[in-house]
C-alpha cells in the first residue's frame, strides 16, 4: 500500500489444542512478543478430528505479528517444544502494520 | 430395591444412540459446564451440610487409608498393561493413572443411585473423592518420566489441585459446613431439587461423547476392551476390602468400591497430557469414556451394591 | 376460562419490542438451545409417562391420518402459492414445506394453555407433532426437484429424522413411556414444575427473533403477509377436521389444530436450504417467524379452542 | 436477625478465592448471561406481582427525588476526586459516573437478605434502581464533555435506555404487574424459587471477576482504594436522608441507601468508554468490581441496615 | 524468512453459511486435503447480514492450507457447488508453511 | 495463481474491543464497504490482557476484503477515530479474490 507510515511484518498463525492455551501464552511471552490474538476453533489434520464440543479436543489459532527475527524465535521454540507429541500447525504471512513499533 | 428402569440411565442411552446414528444433537460446550458445576456443588455442598451435623470420626485415617487405595490402584493397573497387555511405559503409565484416579460423573449416578434406594453414607464421601483424584496423577508421572528433573511438579500440582472437580466439591463440602441446614434452605430448590434433572441432562452429554469415542475401538484392539471392562468389578472388590478397613458404612462401601472402580476422563487426561505428551490420549479415553462408565453406571453400581452387602453379610454374619 | 393475561404471551412482546428498538437484549444461543433441549424432552417425557399410564388405542389410525394430513396441507399451500401468489416453483415449493410441517414452540405454547385450562389431551400427541414434521419436507422437495437423481433422499432422510426436534420429543416420549409415573418423580423439578417459565424464556427470546424478520416483509409483499395471517385459522379447520376423523378429544383436537396451523422455522428452513438452495430462505422464515408464530400464539390458540368447541357442539349436539 | 453466615457470601468468597489462584473455575460467559438475566426478570417481575396488589402511592415524589438525588451523588463523587483525589476531568467524571449509578448485583443481594430476614420493602423498588441508573451516567458525560457538539446523545441515551438490565428490570415490572398473582404461580417454580440459589452462582463469578480485577489496585494506589472503601457507607447515609424525605418504609430505605452505596459495573463503564474515551476504564472498574462490591455485600448491607434502624428510631423515638 | 525448513504453500479461506459445514467438510476431504481449521463467524454481504445468534444465519470461516493444484481445485469445486445460491466468499493468500508434507 | 477470474485485493484485519462492534461496523459501511467478516477474539497488546470472558474486555477480530483505495480509507478512518483511546490493532494483506466485483 502506499501510506507512508506503513510497514512489513510478520503475521505467525498457530493452530493447536486449546489445553496448551496457558502453556503457549507463556512460550510466546518469554519470546519478547508485545501482543497475540487467540480465537476458538475446531478443524482436522493428522492427529485426526479435533471437534471442539468437548474440552479434550477444541483447538485454538493464535496469531501473532512481530518482526522477522521475532517470528523465527517463536516458530523454532514452539516447533521444538510441541512438534512431536502434539497437534499443531503453523503458518507465517507478510503483513503491512500501521504502528510498527507496536510489534517488535 | 430399585424396580423401574432408572431414567437418568435412558437419557445416556439416548445420547449414545442419538451419538452412534450422528443425530444433531450436542448440548453447547457452555452447558455442558453449567450442569457438571451444579452437579459437583451440589454433591459438595449436600456433604457439607451433612458434616455440619454430625461430627466425621475417624477422617484423618480414611483419608490415608484413601491414598494408599489411590496409589497401590494406579500401581497394579501399570503392572497389568506393562506385563499382560505389552504397553509401552508412557502409555501404561497414562492409563494406569485414569485407572486409579476416578470419575465424578460415575460418583454422581452412585449418589443418585443411593438416595433412590434409601441407603446412607457418610457425609464426608465428597472428600475422599477429591482425595483418591490426586494420587494416581503423580504416580502416573513418575512411573512415566522416573523423579527427571524436567518434570514441573509445581504446575501439575497447580493443575490438579485447582482443578475445576476439585474447587467445587471441596467449595461446596465448605459452603455447607460453614452455613449448615437452616441457611442452606433457600438454596434447595436449585442445588437439591434439581439435582437428578440436571445429572439426567449430564448423562445425556455424557452418552454422546461416550459414542464419540466408541470407533477408537476398532484401533486400540482388544485387550483394551477386556481391560476396560473387568478391571471396574475388580478394582470395586478391592474398593470394598478398604471400604471395609476403613469402617465404613453399607452406602459409604458402594461409593468407594464405585470410585475404585471407575476411571478418570476429567483431571487425568489433562494433567497427563502435559505432563506425559507422548502418550496417545485417545487410548486412555476411549476406554474410560466409551467402557468403563457406561459399564459403571448401567450394570457396576447394582453390582457394586450387592457385592458390598455380601461382604457385609460375611464379615457381620 | 384464563381471564388474566397470561405472562408467558408478555414475555413475547417484551422480546419483539427490544427487538424492534434493537435493545442489548440478546440470550446467547447456547441458551436457547438449552431451553429449547429442556422445552422438547419435557413435552416428550409427559406424554410418556401418560402413554404407559393408559394405551392408545387407535394409534395406527391416527398417526396415517396425520401423515395424510401433512400431504393435504403441503399440496394444498403450494397451490396457492403458485396459482393465486404467483410465486416460482422453487419458492412456493419452500414455502408450501414449512407451512405443512409443524412449529414445535407453538405446540409448547398450546400445551402450557391446555394445562393452563385444565382441558386433558392425548398422550401420544408428541407423537403426531414428529409424524406431522415429516412429510411436508419430503413432499416439498419433490415439488421443486421432481423424482430427480441429483436429490440425496438419504442424506435429506438422515437430517430431518435424526434432527434434534425430532430426537429430543421421541427419546423423552420413550424415557417417560420406559421409566413410568413413579421413576419419572425425582426428574419432575426440572423437566416439569419449571415447564412454564422456561417457556417463557424460549418466548422472549422468539420475540427478538421475530423481530429480525420483521423488517423482510417490506421485501416480500402484500401477499406473503396475507398468506401468513389468513393460512393459520384455514389450516386450523383442516386440522380440526382431522381431529374428528382420528376421534380426538377436545384437547387433541385444538392441539392438531394448532400444529395444521403453525408453520415450521427450525426442520424445514434447514432440509429445504440444502435441498432446494434456489429458494430465498428470507420468504419462508419472514412469514413463519415474523407473522404466523405471533399470530399462532397471541390470537390462533383461544381461537381454535373456540372453533373446536363449536365443531364438537355441533357434532354431538 | 441472621445468625449463620449466608452461604450466598460464601460463594463470593469461593469465587474470590478461586480467582486469585488462578483456579480452572470460569463460568462460561453464556452461563453468566443466564443467570443475570434470570435475575433481572425476577426482581422486576416480584415488585410487579407486588405493585398490582396494592397501589404505589407518591411514586413520581420519589422518582424525583431519586433522579436528584443520581445527580447529587455523582457531582460529589466528582468534587472529591478532582479536589481529594487529584484525577483530572475525564477520569474523575467516568468514576463519579460509576458511584453514581448503581449495582443491579449488589441490589439482588439486598433483595435476598430482606427476604430472608423477613423485613418488607416498597414493590416500586426496581423501578427506582431503573431511575437512578441514568442521571449519572448523563451527568458524568457533561461532566467530562460540556455540552460540546461532539457528543451524540442519541446514542448514548439509547444505549443506557435500552440496554440488558434497564429492559429486563422493567419488563419483569410490566409482565408482573400486567399478569398479576395468580398467573404469575406456574412461572414462580423457575423466577421466584430458584432466586437464591442462582444469586449464588452470580457471586461465584463476581467472586472471579472481583479477584481478575484486584492487582489493578497495585497501580492505581491508595486513594482510589480508601474512595472505593470509604464512599459506600457515606453515600448509603445520603441514601437514608432522601428515604427518610421519600417516605420509604425500613426495608425500601435499606434498600436505597445499599443503591446510593454501590457502584455501576455494567452500564456506566459501557456508556463512558463510548463517550469518554480518554478515561481509563481499568480505574473505575477496579474500584467498583474489586473493593466495592464486595465491602457491600460483605459488611454494607447490614451496616446499612442498623444505620436504617437507628435513623428510623431517632427520627419517630 | 530465511528458515531452511519452510515452504510456500496457498492458505484458502472459505466464509459460508454455518449450516453448510458438514457438507463443505465432505467436499474439502473430498478434494484431497489433509487439513482444515474451522472458526464461528458472523458478518456481512451481498445476502445480506448473517449475524451469529440465530442457526439460521451464521457464518463459519474455513481455512485450508495447501498447494496450489489442490488450492485450485478446491476454488473450483466449491465455486461451482455453492456459488450461485448461497452466502459464500473465498480468497487465497501466499503462506510459509514449516512441514511442507503436512499440507500436500 | 493461474485462475483467470482471479484478482488481486486487500484483507484488512482489525482487532479491537468487542464493544466497539456496533460503532465499527457503521463506520467501516460508511466507508463503502460491501462486507465484512466478524468473529470474538481474545488477547493482549499494549492496553493489557483482554481475556474474553467478561464483556468489558473481549475482543473482535474483523475482516474486510477490498480494493486498495478502501483499504487505505478504512485504516485511516479507523486509525483517526479510535487509536487515541482504544485498545486496537490492523494489519493488511494481499489476497486473492474470485469475484472481484463482490469486494468493490
Ligand atoms: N492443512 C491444514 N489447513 C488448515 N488447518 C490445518 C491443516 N492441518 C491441520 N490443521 C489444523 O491444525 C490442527 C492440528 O493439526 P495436526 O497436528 O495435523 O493434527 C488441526 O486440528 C487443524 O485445526
Ligand atoms: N468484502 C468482504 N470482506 C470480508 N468478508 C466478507 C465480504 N463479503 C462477504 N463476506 C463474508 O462472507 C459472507 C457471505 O457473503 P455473501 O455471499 O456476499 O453474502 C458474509 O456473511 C460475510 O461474513
Ligand atoms: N502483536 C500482536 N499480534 C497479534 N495481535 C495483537 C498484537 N498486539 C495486539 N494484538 C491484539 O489487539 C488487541 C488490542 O491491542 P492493544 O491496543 O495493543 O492493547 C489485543 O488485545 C490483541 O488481541
Ligand atoms: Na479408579
Ligand atoms: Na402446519
Ligand atoms: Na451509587
Amino acid at each position: 500500500m502506499t501510506g507512508a507510515a506503513q510497514t512489513l511484518r510478520k503475521l505467525v498463525t498457530v493452530i493447536t489444542e486449546a489445553q496448551l492455551e496457558r502453556d503457549l501464552i507463556k512460550e510466546i511471552e518469554g519470546c519478547g512478543a508485545l501482543g497475540y490474538t487467540i480465537s476458538d476453533a475446531r478443524g482436522r489434520g493428522d492427529k485426526g478430528v479435533r471437534a471442539s464440543h468437548w474440552g479434550h479436543s477444541s483447538n485454538i489459532r493464535v496469531e501473532i505479528a512481530c518482526d522477522t527475527p521475532l517470528a523465527e524465535k517463536i516458530l523454532s521454540r514452539l516447533q521444538e517444544k510441541y512438534y512431536a507429541h502434539y497437534a499443531i500447525v503453523m503458518w507465517v504471512q507478510d503483513v503491512e502494520v500501521l504502528r510498527p513499533d507496536k510489534f517488535r | 430395591m430399585v424396580s423401574a428402569i432408572d431414567p437418568i440411565v435412558l437419557f445416556f442411552a439416548l445420547g449414545l444412540l442419538a451419538g452412534v446414528f450422528k443425530a444433531d444433537l450436542r448440548l453447547p460446550p457452555a452447558i455442558y459446564e453449567f450442569v457438571s458445576t451444579l452437579l459437583l456443588l451440589s454433591i459438595g455442598m449436600k456433604g457439607g451440610v451433612e458434616l455440619a451435623r454430625q461430627p466425621a470420626a475417624g477422617l484423618i485415617g480414611q483419608i490415608g487409608l484413601t491414598l494408599v487405595m489411590g496409589v497401590f490402584l494406579t500401581l497394579l493397573a501399570f503392572a497389568l498393561l506393562r506385563g499382560v497387555g505389552r504397553l509401552d511405559r508412557a502409555n501404561a503409565a497414562a492409563v494406569a493413572a485414569h485407572y486409579g484416579s476416578v470419575s465424578i460423573g460415575t460418583f454422581a449416578v452412585a449418589v443418585a443411585f443411593l438416595t433412590q434406594a434409601a441407603i446412607e453414607f457418610e457425609p464426608a464421601m465428597p472428600l475422599l473423592v477429591v482425595v483418591l483424584e490426586v494420587p494416581a496423577i503423580v504416580v502416573g508421572i513418575l512411573l512415566a518420566r522416573g523423579l527427571s528433573a524436567g518434570t514441573s511438579w509445581g504446575e501439575i500440582g497447580r493443575e490438579v489441585l485447582l482443578g475445576r472437580s476439585v474447587m467445587l466439591l471441596l467449595g461446596g463440602l465448605a459452603i455447607g459446613a460453614l452455613a449448615g441446614d437452616a441457611s442452606i434452605e433457600p438454596l434447595k430448590p436449585l442445588f437439591f431439587d434439581l439435582f437428578k434433572g440436571v445429572l439426567a441432562l449430564f448423562l445425556l452429554e455424557m452418552g454422546l461423547i461416550a459414542a464419540d469415542h466408541l470407533e477408537g475401538f476398532r484401533r486400540h484392539g482388544f485387550f483394551m476392551a477386556a481391560f476396560a471392562l473387568l478391571i471396574p468389578p475388580f478394582f470395586a472388590a478391592i474398593g470394598l476390602l478398604f471400604a471395609a478397613a476403613m469402617g465404613l458404612s453399607l452406602g459409604g462401601a458402594i461409593l468407594l468400591a464405585t470410585l475404585a472402580a471407575s476411571a478418570s476422563y476429567i483431571a487425568a487426561p489433562a494433567a497427563i497430557r502435559s505432563a506425559v505428551p507422548e502418550a496417545n490420549p485417545a487410548l486412555s479415553l476411549t476406554a474410560s469414556l466409551a467402557l468403563t462408565f457406561p459399564f459403571n453406571i448401567l450394570l457396576g453400581i447394582p453390582l457394586y451394591q450387592r457385592m458390598a452387602e455380601a461382604l457385609q453379610h460375611w464379615l457381620t454374619g
